[in-house]
């Protein structure tokens, strides 16, 4: 039996509204349809009455989980793509991230936002938001690279009280499999190391993990071994890690799918060359995506996003620097 | 005096009367001396008032009962907030920057709120609330607890023009809540008036095309207002689904105390819409018997004694300290490290 | 066969009748080449056809003078696409991933555009385009060039619930622009039915609300529109202000050709709406001696003979090179150094 | 005579409708209300049928603005306060700043954010929002801080033919004096040396550039000679003249008023520690308001933001490094 990483969504969110009665369901299509990516598929049929379609309405689809946060309950929001969120931007940042500071009263939503690039998906139906939430105070931001995260981590996304924007990444729904969703269930706040090595410390998050581990494994055949921590959630961030990392390597790469003015990889390194300035070997690098929306052409986006290939690039200037 | 609030089918009714005027007096005084802190430097932050507004606002409050309703007031409706039960000392103790006020000198003036008592905090963003009031009676729908709920919010003429409000009422539509909103059009948006902000002859118009109740009123006429109002809160909570009231009315004040809106035209302000309601409301008491004017020049003392107490408590309280404040926007505290 | 375009007022015009058809025609018979290249797995990224859309979105096209007027397509506009005057290669350059499509490999299928030739490429975020097209209109009227120009866009049931969709058509109608919205209510947003998305009986009751003017249509039937749109460009073209047209009928494919609509029920699709336009429109074609039948079939072979050839041409060229794109989002080139 | 930074706003905008026949402005309470702020006093009156109140629709305003300078025109939108435009992200980040991109055709318009915060604005009254602009591609985002550059750099933005984002900063309103709107004239991509030193760079913008200029006064009698660069603009980011400074100094110190994660400072620091590791001294630090809403309350706001005082122990940490 294998499991993929919509499967651990879907899963989480079964789990979710069999074990808590204050979980309901809230977005476009998510009801008898199952969503556009099938992660509620049969949910409305097994938990009537907790899984709803919403108008396109982005907006007042957050206004209206704050709403129901106050009143007590845990609504999970999908947005149809990450992208739409944008639509919903002052709801999320201004009404659910400023409510437990201005009130004292937290307001647990989780909103799930299927994020980041695939093939032919183009400019508006591929982006990677998690570095323009993060930047907001009183927003929790995960960012899930396995079927056990995804699992787990909606898990305790829905247990904060706190908001959550949980960005899951588009192109591991199907082609992630795991042999079941169990692992090693880390606490949100933890970064995990998912590969070992001396030369260099990769951080990464979400899809790039995996284009890094790929890197790794392609340099291994040059004596070079790569430790590629995954970040797990962007905010928190667990700098701990990172930092223990870079101190056994001495040489930091930053990767991120996002665009690459400021953002996640950005915030890695200016807090390793703060905090871990004397473990730096050589300058911190970050690689992002290039600094234009996300092409339609897979040629194009294939050359837009970092891909394993790139990341060895990135990789041998910051060993042989 | 103890305002009873009063029966909910009151329209008529003597006391529901007395208990709406009660509010607009006690909201009037306070806006005053609210005003007059303002000038003399008093007050940090700015001061929006909700004269020529009361009318609406209280009648709105009064016609919910706290602990069960929902309110969600906007800018203009202290009226309403003391209406609905809000004490004099949560607005003086915001405005005055007491610690000790609802919103520990996190956020300011008419955003204060008591979320877990019915009445949300307002943001800024016009339009926003509308869609928060929606998943209140929602989640109250799905917790069971919805019956004979209703929940209200005012807006002006100018939120209208948000998406916001587009997306909230209509979901609030399709979901059949008992929500009423109240488009107080008091014809300008800060200086803009209804001509460059929407083309319909009323915007009561609008409610047809969200498939809900609409109704429109005199907002300077305390009776039109009681029986209207009340109206559409009882259609509400009866089940009616939503509905939109609007009621037509003029701002007596700026838009900020820091604005003197010489951008009204003259004709308007003498116009019908020009009238004080809190004279009018005052004059249709007397009339109608239901209070005389002794009685409200009783009420006036009273009122303006209690405002003057609540200014002078929240004058006296320390304002927040930052070397104790608890600088975190997460109710968790994460004991792995966090970002910052 | 060249079809010409035909005079602006012409409901009831042969001429027109024929442009519309032969419009619908060249949308049907593309959109199904599409479809199979689909399946095929020959084309990159989604399609979304507008199956059983074309009599509206035909007639919208029909109606419009490239050059002079704006129009902005929305997911289902193929047919007002051709109407307006887009080629064909325009359509499988982008499907096909050709470099030399109007968005280079850079934004695809539906999303193409020539805003220099009044067709505004859309971005996904539905409801965003009415403002744009406000905007354009707004803009030629400081130039002092509006005068007898109309813009209008295609929009679904479901962006009616969109902020967007509101803000802009308000605004429109404040500032009096000569804008045709023409809501295309399918009765489905992707499986969302109508009775999840709005509440009031037919979208067209909106229109009071916006003080604009509204017409219902049915949208299967070619006849009924080319009355009531045309109508209502000839109304917007003479300064009548914004027009709202809600055209009624039923998507005749899936959302996009991954899905098989299994949720549209029985009923609807044996229902009125769930008739093909274009069989309906060829049958009154027919029927009013506007065209033969035997005309039709040449028109049809006519068709498909150049959408082969526009699919053919679109196969063999290139697309982009990675190499050779410039990376860049500004048009504007900083001599000093700039960010990443 | 002197001239203030709101007064140089209001006087670009008048030079640019004078001048430029595609200019108009567009926005709530502008015309003859003169805007919130009076940053458009008289202009209506001067200049008929080119200033426009809108309605409230910040979302529609962009979308008008975009449509508008696709067929030519360059309009300026102003947003009330920079905080509401989190209503119009959408518009701003998908339909103004992929346009050119995506077809080619520019779409030259300018919105202007008043930024910053002010005592007892609150939360949403006080936001800086350049380092969420930065971060999508195809927007200029321009941060102004001095009299001439308030002037200069808006009617730089008018003349790009690419969306500009130009944060005006509302304390410097009528705080920031100077005796003409004369000055340097630096093009837009290039930092100025506010004040030379050679024991630290203190890299700041808009507001900031003040107090950090104040810090470094005060610093000054203990012997320490700080080096102030105000970016001017943040994207593009004129990292050759930090690199130069630090080059100097040898220490790095970013400031910014934006909430801490990610953004501006984050961006600085990042590209420093990677173009110019081997200038540093001592670890690059970033000094940012708190990660809370900016609170409403004077003593908090004061607490919360970075002033003199908090920029000079930034400093010293840096300085005894
Ligand atoms: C989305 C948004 N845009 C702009 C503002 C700035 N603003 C605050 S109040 C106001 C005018 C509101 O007018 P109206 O809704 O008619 O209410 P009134 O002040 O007349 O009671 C404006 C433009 C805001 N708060 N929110
Ligand atoms: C703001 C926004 N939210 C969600 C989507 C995803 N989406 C794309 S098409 C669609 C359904 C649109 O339905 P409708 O407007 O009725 O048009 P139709 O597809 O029926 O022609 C949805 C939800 C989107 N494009 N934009
Ligand atoms: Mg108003
Ligand atoms: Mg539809």
């Amino acid at each position: 039996m294998s499991v993929t990483y919509i499967d651990a969504i879907r899963e989480a969110q079964a789990t979710l509204l069999r074990e808590d009665p204050r979980v309901f369901l809230y977005g476009q299509d998510i009801g008898r349809f199952g969503g556009a990516f099938k992660a509620t598929k049969g949910l409305l049929e097994e938990f009537p009455g907790r899984v709803f379609d919403s108008p396109i309405s982005e907006d007042a689809m957050i206004g209206l989980a704050v709403g129901s946060a106050i009143e007590g309950l845990r609504p999970i929001v999908e947005m149809q793509f990450a992208d739409f969120s944008s639509v919903a931007f002052n709801q999320i940042v201004n009404q659910a991230a400023t409510h437990y500071y201005r009130t004292g009263i937290p307001v647990p939503i989780t909103v799930r936002l299927p994020s980041g690039g695939t093939a032919g998906s183009g400019p508006f139906h591929s982006q990677s938001m998690e570095g323009i939430y993060a930047q907001y105070p009183g927003l929790i931001v995960l960012t899930p690279a396995s079927v056990s995260d995804a699992y787990h981590m909606l898990i305790d996304a829905v247990a904060f009280d706190d908001p959550v924007i949980y960005c899951e990444h588009k192109f591991l729904y199907r082609w992630l499999k795991a042999e079941s969703i169990n692992g090693d269930r880390l606490p949100i706040g933890q970064a995990r190391i998912v590969r070992t090595g001396k030369h260099a410390t990769v951080v990464a998050y979400s899809a790039m993990v995996h284009e890094a581990v790929r890197a790794a494994d392609s340099l291994l055949k040059d004596g070079w071994e790569i430790e590629v921590v995954d970040l797990r959630s962007v905010k928190p961030l667990d700098i701990d890690t990172v930092l223990a990392s870079v101190a056994r390597t001495g040489r930091l790469l930053a990767v991120g799918e996002a665009f690459p003015w400021g953002g996640v990889t950005a915030e890695v390194v200016s807090r390793v060359a703060d905090e871990g300035f004397h473990l730096l070997d050589a300058p911190p690098l970050r690689h992002n995506s290039r600094d234009t929306p996300v092409p339609y052409h897979p040629k194009l986006w294939a050359a837009h996003r970092p891909t394993p290939e790139s990341i060895c690039q990135s990789l041998r200037k910051l060993l042989t620097f | 005096m103890e305002m009873q609030k009063p029966t909910l089918d009151g329209a008529t009714n003597r006391e529901f009367l007395r208990s709406v005027f009660h509010s607009m007096l006690r909201a009037r005084i306070l806006e005053n001396k609210l005003s007059s802190l303002y000038k003399a430097g008093k007050i940090v932050g700015g001061v929006y008032l909700g004269r020529g507004q009361e009318a609406v606002s209280a009648t709105l409050g009064t016609s919910l009962v706290q602990g069960r309703d929902v309110f969600a007031p906007l800018i203009r409706d202290q009226a309403g907030r003391t209406a609905f039960g809000e004490p004099l000392i949560d607005c003086t103790r915001t405005y005055l920057g007491s610690a000790q006020g609802p919103m520990r000198g996190r956020d300011g003036n008419i955003h204060r709120g008591r979320p877990d008592l019915g009445v949300p905090a307002m943001i800024s963003h016009l339009g926003s609330q509308v869609s928060l009031v929606a998943g209140m009676l929602f989640a109250k729908r799905i917790k069971g607890t919805l019956d004979g709920t209703v929940g209200a919010t005012c807006i002006g003429d100018g939120a209208s023009s948000t998406g916001a409000f587009h997306e909230g009422l209509n979901l609030a539509a399709v979901e059949k809540l008992p929500m009423v909103v109240v488009i107080a059009n008091n014809q300008f948006a800060y200086s803009t008036p209804n001509q460059r902000q929407f083309a319909c002859a009323d915007l009561v118009e609008k409610a047809r095309g969200y498939g809900i109740g609409g109704l429109a009123v005199d907002g300077t006429d305390l009776l039109a207002c009681a029986s209207v109002i009340t109206e559409a809160v009882r259609r509400a909570r009866q089940g009616g689904g939503p509905q939109l009231v609007v009621a037509h009315l003029l701002r007596l004040s700026g838009h900020g105390e820091h604005d003197d809106a010489s951008y009204v035209p003259d004709e308007i302000r003498k116009g019908h819409y020009g009238r004080d309601c809190l004279e009018v409301a005052m004059r249709q008491l007397v009339e109608h018997h239901h209070a005389t004017v002794d009685e409200i020049y009783a009420w006036q003392d009273e009122v303006a004694e209690e405002v003057q107490r609540a200014v002078a408590q929240a004058q006296q309280e320390p304002g927040p300290d930052p070397y104790r404040e608890v600088w975190s926007a997460l109710s968790h505290t994460f004991s792995h490290p966090t970002a910052q």
